[in-house]
């Protein structure tokens, strides 16, 4: 399998994570999407990482990983938030704000 | 070494050691902070101001990964002179969360803050991605704050979710570069450009999506208004000029500043800000609400800026910084107006400053002054700002943008003139005048005498900026 | 003599007053009339000091002063005048003195007010003196903004409303409301701004990015094609600002709604800066691309001439009918001026001065009018000759100078222009010229007759009506003084205007004379 | 002696302009009126004095200017005084006619209000002033200049009762009717400037007389220049205000509209009778409107009841003499008739004015018999309708003789047979005036002051209302004052003066020729021998028709008006005329400014509107885009992002 396979994969998983975040109605699945696109940006890293022989492809996926953590717990946590006071968690119910 | 390293990051280790020193306040004092978390965090980030203006130019730390060059510290200076506003105006602030968990939201400026100033120090892409989240991450929090309100939670979300997932666009698109040029070193991009590899212009791209979503250039800008309109507005105050000021300046970098084939960014670049000018001005028109109206201008105002950075060339990026200076004071300054003003009136709506010119004349004279200089109007800062950026963009022969943004400077004063109809030509509603907190009534003060000061006499910043940006060609 | 920075106290004692009665008069409405006065007089002193002292024989830009602004950019506090802005800045000087005692009856807000009016003139004396392109634009924003709130405050709204399916249609824009003449107003001046800012720009590049200065770029010969639409660029932009067709509707609206000595400002000066940036700028920089669009300037004035005085004479509200009664007389100033000869340009400059003075007296009768009738309804008025004979007197000079007549100023300013226009290159330009003058003849007096002429009106509103008074004859006096004097003896204005269009026509006579051979 | 000459007639010039200044400015001086009067008068009386001076000393034609109007090359436009036989004669016709006028109507308006005679004498010393500038006029700019002048004292003093709507009409009329030849006049300067380069009428005349006019064109100039004299000297079509303009007090009319200012087309014409020469097509024009002018006027004149009018159209017939003469290329001719026709009709509006002052009334039904109860004023009124009538050994026997011969020697036929049959008219319509107001039966109208309010004429039917302080209508004064009586010493006078001065010119040029006025003439008309006494023939035939007709009642009035059929029809309806400049002033003036005005505020301010209406439609159309949906913000991004890929890949 060469270099491209990989990358396709990542495009395809990327794409799918987008697609998640569009679609989906419920944030948590939308917060899904969200770290399936990620993930597919450290399947890219790595790749070119491997393939180029480099270590930097390497490294950056542990930051980028470290940094997802933390942007899914604060998802997470906007999520209850927002459960709390709104009673609800789907997507299109939210739109106070708008115009 | 260790010398370059403490001089070089000193502000950056101020900073860190700042918000540890608020977390631990925070920690130990349980139960109403009161303002001394405030107090703190202000007096900390002007001494740390003052240590920039200490660094030297070419400082770099980790085989120039970071490099504190002209613009580094001009931006860094700049960002720093916002947050002390920021934290004057909300001081004051009057909300229970805001003297409980002080320490909490003074943390997380401080931190969002920290990632701005190595975001405009970064030349290595990693840094740039971690400095970038470290950036974003704590104003999701910021916007969070007010934890019972609906509609912050709400704008929360928002701001959130499209922050991922252009954060997202950003590190898949630095994947890709990395993968081309086998190296996270963005001085390596150019070359790569060079070679037309496809992929690096996807990379590219990508991270322009990001970068165009930070600030919030038309249709990335979307989170704006939702988010303006509901978050704390001192916080807004920043949140309108800190990360967007990182933002161009990652741009900057990235795709203008250097760059043998920085020109094949052009016709990218012209689209955006034409169309990001347009838009901005033209849904700012029904607003209602004052914030969402200061929102869309402030989308509108990038257009500008953009317009600035289509000129490619050094007194293009020097206006565009000049402009960032000049959009602090004006924009700011109308947020810590629209800040007092709410505060009495209990409303956010344009419809709320009915009168205000009979009520408080200097409150009134502070606004329209702030809003002529947004409108850029001659004798306060915005003119001049938004004169030079055509200049630089006349000097590439983009008449045709020149002519559009000017044409759409007359839009923008509409909703401008409209405020200022509220504020003069209507009569007031009730006679008593609005009561300005003493902080928040110097943080207004600054902010006009800096859009009057430099409006008046703005040669001494365009020399500062013109030499910071002929640095970088 | 040379000593004091004349230009400059010219300039900005009216806005230190300004200054003064917003942070010092507070509230004590007599002091803040007095310190307007004062501040605006010091103005007049000195203009007519500065006009007198102007050397005609050496001619050229006198009074110099200068003080670098922004170097790197070549901005500089560049001020000086000639002959052309010696008489601008005396007509400033004249009808903002008017204008102070005209609206001395202003009661509502009176500081605010005299501030912002205050504020104004100091853009329009800016504008007349300075010689760097960037401070001129610079105060040419100052004097058109302060308009917004002017007309918004203190103005007044129309009594005559759009009808018809077109009216009720536009009904709900606002057209006939000060709020709405206000925003027209001020957002189609600053239109027309953009357009100047993106010829200066263009000619700032062209030079090399290195002056913004007048005589500077003047010695520099831009290429025909970056003329040709730079040139356009400022006609259009500094047109719209002297109402030339078919961007002047916010004349009427803005004039009508504005309050009297706003209007008075407006429309006998503030349109006056528009034409002189026709003339200064424009054709002062661009000499071929003069020569090229002079056909187009000069249509367009004889489209103004006739059109504005056909639509004053439709009008039934006193004020829409000199608002454009002004329409018209600007194109007398943009036809002169288009007929590139010594007494067209001659002309067009004293039409200018003329006109100014003319239509300041004739907004400060109406205003004074409004004042004491409340209406402005032509058809509802009647018979007010016999009540207010003074200002029945000071409108019929001010109408007789509309449509020309000698002895008054506006007879040796319509006369030069037609003398010009008959040996330009379009000599038929004359004809629409003469016409227009026919025409004014025929609405002013239209409207005099119905309002200052026969038998007193039955409406008990107009029962008791009171001349002028006090301040208010003040203002009339010096108006009408000025436009008599000046109309029996010209030679005060066109010696001094002579002397700055002579050296400007130098430069396009060799064009002119090869264009004629092309 | 030149410069004596000059300086007598400067003094002349300035003194009403003197005059004028001290009533304008000084207000409180004004409004005591009669000091006011007298200082006018004092300033008229000295003018008269030095035009007299200056018209016995001026021999050579001397000029003094100044500069006016500054250019680089040397003055535009100069102002000064140009004397020489013609314009000083002019200028004591002016003087001596301005100077009794004003005498005059210290008696005729002395029940005005003081402020309202003040302004009168302030408008008279402005229009002495004018109309000496114009007589004097060096050049054609002050002529222009003088000429509207002269304009505006006319529109200001036939406005002088403003408060009549009437008078109001009549003046703004007046000022439209000129104005409009003026336009002409003012483009055939301009273009006449351009043709030659000067305004000087000296250094025009002397180019024409070296030949190095070219003739290219000129006519059109000429003809130009001749619209203003249309206009000012009331020549068909532009004839229409003059009868209206009646509506001004009588002096007014005496002075203005009969003796000094509308003739002010003729002198024109007769100063630059020279260039004229060059265009005979010009020349022939103004023959043929002059001699249609006159039957017009004379045919309108017979048909009149109110004895001004009467006098007004007398006048317009008699303006077209003096241009018939111009026209056939004698111009001397059409002066000499105007200098003369100055003083008898100024002599005659006098003494209507004494009429009317007595009577109450302008109307000739009102009148009858008046020679008993004014028995000065028949007198008087009879020497000056036998002067118009053309009988010899008065005032207006030689001149009008003159004109007749001049269009003969012309080789006009046609005109000459029309101003023949005018000789006729004119005598027939005089008379009937003489014998309907002074003769007959003595008319038993109740003089109330009704009748005395609606003096004027059917125009002011509907403006019933006389506002307060409204104290003068012409003829409102004999309303109290029961039976007719002659007028006070002050107003006899002037017409004495007149009388005289009339007949004994008349009789001593019947005598002697023209030259007092005319100076030496280097070709005097030559009339054929059978001239004189057909003329006069016509006139006696003319005067017995009248006599017939009022007097005898051998002939009935109304059987010899209907016999005239359609012309009669034609003459009550002033010809339509005024009917026809009214419909296009009303209709298609004022319709197509209506249109025009329209069009500004829909169409082309209304594209502004819609325009700007796009624009705020449009955000508010843009920001439906802001759904408040956090995904359709993804969305946003995305098709963003999409948009700038296609956009890079497109740029590459």
């Amino acid at each position: 399998m060469g270099l491209q396979a990989y990358l396709v994969l990542s495009a395809v998983v990327f794409c799918l994570g987008l697609f998640g975040v569009i679609t989906r109605r419920n944030t948590i699945g939308i917060l899904l999407g969200v770290e399936l696109m990620l993930n597919a940006v450290n399947i890219n890293l790595v790749a070119f990482g491997r393939f180029r022989g480099d270590l930097a492809g390497l490294v950056f996926p542990v930051f980028a990983i470290a940094i997802t953590v933390a942007e899914a717990a604060l998802g997470l946590a906007i999520v209850i938030l927002l459960f709390r006071v709104r009673r609800t968690v789907m997507a299109d119910h939210l739109d106070l704000l708008r115009g | 070494m260790t010398g370059t390293l403490a001089t070089t990051l000193a502000p950056e280790i101020g900073l860190f050691v700042l918000a540890v020193v608020v977390l631990l306040i925070g920690v130990i004092q349980r139960g109403d902070q009161k303002r001394v978390v405030g107090w703190i965090t202000g007096i900390g980030l002007l001494g740390v101001l003052g240590s920039t203006l200490r660094l030297v130019e070419g400082g770099s730390v980790g085989d120039g990964m970071f490099v504190n060059d002209g613009l580094a510290i001009f931006a860094k200076q700049l960002l720093l002179g916002a947050g002390v506003i920021s934290i004057l105006g909300s001081l004051t602030l009057g909300h229970a969360s805001f003297s409980r968990r002080s320490a909490e939201y003074h943390f997380a400026l401080l931190a969002s803050l920290l990632g701005m100033m190595a975001l405009v120090s970064a030349r290595d892409l990693l840094l740039f991605f971690v400095a970038f989240e470290l950036m974003s991450i704590p104003l999701y929090v910021l916007t969070g704050f007010l934890k019972r309100d609906e509609a912050t939670s709400e704008a929360a979300l928002k701001f959130f979710l499209v922050g991922t997932v252009s954060a997202a666009f950003i590190v898949y698109g630095i994947s890709f570069i990395y993968g081309v040029t086998g190296s996270t070193a963005i001085d390596t991009i150019p070359r790569a450009l060079a070679e037309g590899q496809p992929l690096t212009w996807l990379g590219m791209g990508l991270m322009l999506v990001g970068l165009a979503f930070k600030i919030a250039a038309f249709p990335f800008h979307m989170w704006v208004p939702d988010v303006y309109e509901a978050a704390t507005t001192p916080f807004v105050a920043w949140l309108a000029v800190a990360p967007k000021a990182a933002g161009f300046v990652a741009i900057i970098r990235l795709y203008v500043a250097g760059s043998s084939a920085s020109d094949t960014w052009l016709p990218v670049i012209v689209a955006l800000a034409g169309v990001t000018t347009v838009a901005g001005n033209l849904m700012a028109i029904p607003q209602r609400n004052i914030k969402r109206l200061l929102a869309y201008s402030g989308v509108a105002h990038i257009g500008y800026m953009l317009i600035g950075l289509a000129a490619l060339s050094d007194s293009g990026v020097a206006m565009v910084l000049f402009y960032l200076v000049a959009y602090l004071f004006g924009n700011m300054g109308a947020f810590m107006v629209v800040e007092a003003v709410a505060r009495s009136e209990r409303s956010e709506g344009i419809d709320a400053y009915a009168g205000l010119a009979q009520r408080s004349p200097l409150l009134a004279l502070a606004m329209l002054i702030f809003l002529l200089s947004l409108g850029g109007i001659p004798f306060v800062a915005g003119f001049w700002a938004k004169l030079y950026l055509f200049l630089a963009a006349a000097e590439k022969g983009l008449y045709g943008l020149v002519f559009l943004g000017a044409v759409l400077t007359v839009v923008a004063l509409y909703y401008y003139l409209l405020v200022a109809r509220r504020m003069y030509i209507d009569a007031p509603v009730c006679s008593d005048r609005v009561r300005v907190p003493g902080l928040l009534g110097a943080a207004i003060a600054t902010c006009a005498a800096g859009v009057v000061g430099i409006g008046v006499y703005p040669a001494p910043w365009v020399d500062l900026v013109k030499r910071v940006a002929s640095a970088l060609f | 003599m040379s000593g004091l920075p004349f230009l400059s106290i010219i300039t900005w004692a009216p806005f230190v007053s300004a200054v003064v009665i917003m942070f010092c008069a507070r509230h004590r409405p007599l002091l803040v009339r007095w310190t307007a006065t004062i501040g605006t007089g010091i103005s007049l002193l000195a203009s007519l000091w500065v006009y007198w002292a102007y050397d005609r024989v050496s001619a050229g830009f006198q009074f110099q002063e200068t003080f670098a602004l922004v170097p790197s950019l070549g901005i500089s506090y560049f001020l000086a005048l000639d002959g052309m802005s010696a008489l601008m800045v005396l007509l400033t000087s004249i009808i903002i003195f008017a204008g102070v005692f005209a609206s001395w009856t202003v009661k509502q807000r009176s500081q605010e007010f005299y501030a912002l009016l205050l504020i104004l003139v100091t853009g329009v004396y800016g504008v007349f003196v300075s010689l760097d392109l960037f401070v001129l634009f610079l105060f040419y924003e100052i004097a058109v903004l302060p308009m917004y709130l002017l007309i918004g405050i203190w103005g007044s709204s129309g009594e005559v409303r759009p009808q018809g399916i077109f009216g009720r249609a536009m009904g709900w824009t606002g057209v006939g409301t000060k709020e709405y003449a206000a925003m027209k107003l001020t957002l189609y001046l600053l239109f027309g701004s953009a357009f100047i800012l993106v010829g200066i720009l263009a000619l700032f590049v062209a030079a090399g990015s290195r002056t913004f200065s007048f005589l500077e770029l003047q010695s520099i010969r831009f290429d025909p094609s970056l003329q040709s639409w730079v040139f356009l660029a400022f006609y259009v932009g500094f047109g719209i600002l002297a109402a030339i067709w078919p961007l002047h509707t916010w004349s009427p609206d803005g004039h009508a709604s504005a309050p009297t000595a706003v209007s008075m400002l407006h429309a006998g000066v503030l349109m006056k800066l528009g034409a002189y940036g026709v003339v200064r700028v424009g054709m002062g920089l661009l000499p071929e691309a003069t020569v090229q669009w002079a056909w187009l300037v000069g249509l367009i004035g004889c489209i103004n001439i006739v059109y504005g005085a056909l639509s004053a004479m439709a009008q039934t509200d006193l004020k829409y009918v000199i608002a454009y009664s002004s329409v018209s007389h600007m194109g007398v100033v943009m036809l002169g001026a288009a007929t590139l000869t010594e007494h067209g340009l001659n002309g067009s400059v004293f039409q200018m001065f003329a006109h100014g003075i003319m239509t300041g007296l004739f907004f400060a009768l109406v205003g004074l009018v409004y004042e004491k009738a409340h209406s402005r309804a032509i058809l509802k008025m009647g018979g007010f000759g016999t009540m207010m004979p003074g200002i029945a007197t000071a409108f019929t000079i001010g109408g007789l100078s509309s449509l020309g007549l000698p002895a008054t100023a506006g007879f040796v300013a319509e006369f030069l222009t037609f003398l010009g226009a008959w040996s330009s290159a379009h000599p038929w330009w004359l004809f629409p010229g003469v016409f227009g003058a026919f025409i004014t003849s025929l609405y002013v007096l239209r409207v005099t007759r119905y309002i200052f002429w026969g038998p007193k009106s039955d409406d008990p509103h107009f029962a008791h009506l009171p001349d002028a008074q006090g301040t208010e004859w003040a203002a009339l006096g010096i108006l009408v003084f000025v436009l008599v004097l000046f109309g029996v003896a010209p030679g005060l204005a066109i010696g001094p205007i002579d002397t700055a269009t002579v050296p400007l026509l130098e430069r396009l006579a060799p064009l002119m004379s090869a264009a004629r051979t092309r | 002696m030149m410069a004596d000459v000059t300086a007598l007639a400067l003094v002349a010039l300035l003194l009403p302009a003197v005059s004028f200044l001290i009533l304008a400015v000084v207000v409180p001086l004004r409004r005591l009126g009669r000091p006011a009067a007298y200082v006018s008068l004092l300033c008229a009386g000295g003018a008269l004095a030095a035009a007299a001076l200056a018209w016995r000393g001026a021999a050579e034609r001397s000029r003094l200017v100044w500069d006016w109007i500054p250019a680089e090359a040397g003055p535009l436009a100069t102002i000064g005084v140009l004397v020489d036989h013609d314009s000083t004669s002019m200028l004591l016709l002016v003087a001596l006619v301005a100077f009794l006028v004003q005498l005059y109507s210290i008696g005729y308006l002395s029940d005005e209000l003081p402020y309202a005679l003040g302004r009168y004498y302030t408008y008279q010393s402005l229009f002495a002033f004018s109309m000496m500038a114009l007589v004097l006029a060096p050049n054609f700019v002050q002529l222009f200049i003088a000429w509207e002048l002269v304009g505006l004292s006319s529109y200001l003093l036939i406005g002088f009762w403003y408060h009549k709507p009437a008078a109001a009409r009549a003046a703004v009329k007046a000022f439209w009717t000129t104005k409009l030849g003026d336009v002409g006049l003012l483009i055939g300067i301009v273009m006449l400037w351009r043709h030659t380069g000067t305004f000087d009428l000296t250094e025009l005349q002397a180019m024409v007389n070296s030949g190095t006019v070219a003739a290219a064109g000129l006519s059109v100039m000429t003809f130009c220049i001749y619209l203003g004299a249309v206009g000012k000297s009331a020549q068909f079509p532009l004839h229409i205000w003059l009868p209206d303009a009646m509506e001004g007090p009588t002096p007014v009319s005496a002075l203005i509209h009969a003796a000094t200012m509308v003739t002010a087309g003729v002198y024109l014409l007769h100063r630059t009778s020279w260039l004229f020469a060059l265009t005979p097509e010009v020349l022939a024009i103004v023959v043929w409107i002059g001699a249609l002018t006159a039957l017009l006027a004379a045919v309108l004149a017979c048909v009149q009841d109110d004895i001004k009018r009467v006098l007004a159209y007398s006048t317009v017939s008699q303006l077209g003499y003096m241009m018939a003469a111009i026209g056939a290329g004698f111009s001397a001719a059409g002066f000499f008739h105007l200098l003369t026709h100055g003083l008898f009709k100024a002599l005659l509006f006098l003494g209507a004015g004494a009429v009317i002052h007595a009577v109450g009334s302008n109307d000739l039904s009102r009148m009858g018999g008046l020679v008993k109860r004014m028995p000065q004023t028949a007198v008087l009124f009879i020497i000056g309708s036998l002067a118009l009538a053309g009988i010899p050994f008065f005032g207006g026997f030689l001149s009008k003789e003159d004109v007749l011969g001049t269009v003969w020697e012309g080789g006009h036929v046609v005109p000459f047979a029309i101003l023949m049959l005018v000789a006729f008219l004119t005598a027939f319509y005089m008379f009937r005036v003489v014998f309907l107001a002074f003769f007959g039966a003595e008319a038993l109208v109740a003089h109330a002051h009704a009748a005395a309010a609606s003096s004027a004429d059917h125009a002011s039917a509907h403006g019933a209302g006389h506002g307060p302080g409204s104290h003068g209508s012409d003829g409102h004064a004999a309303g109290g004052h029961g039976i007719p009586h002659d007028p006070p010493a002050v107003m006899r006078l002037p017409l004495w003066i007149l009388a005289v001065l009339s007949t004994m010119t008349g009789a001593y040029v019947t005598v002697s020729g023209p030259e007092l006025f005319l100076g030496h003439l280097e070709h005097e008309p030559t009339s054929p021998a059978w001239l004189m006494p057909a003329a006069v023939a016509v006139a006696g035939a003319g005067i017995a028709l009248a006599w017939l007709t009022y007097q005898r009642a051998v002939l009935d009035a109304e059987r010899l008006a209907s016999s005239m059929g359609v012309l009669r029809t034609a003459a009550l309806a002033k010809f339509w005329m005024d009917d026809a400049f009214e419909a296009v002033y009303y209709r298609v003036f004022l319709g197509f400014s209506r249109m025009v005005g329209w069009l500004d505020r829909y169409i082309v301010d209304g594209v502004l509107n819609v325009v700007s209406e796009w624009t705020v439609v449009g955000g508010d159309k843009l920001r439906a885009m802001q759904t408040g949906r956090a995904q359709d913000y993804v969305v946003a991004v995305g098709a963003g992002l999409l948009a700038m890929l296609i956009w890079i890949g497109w740029g590459r």
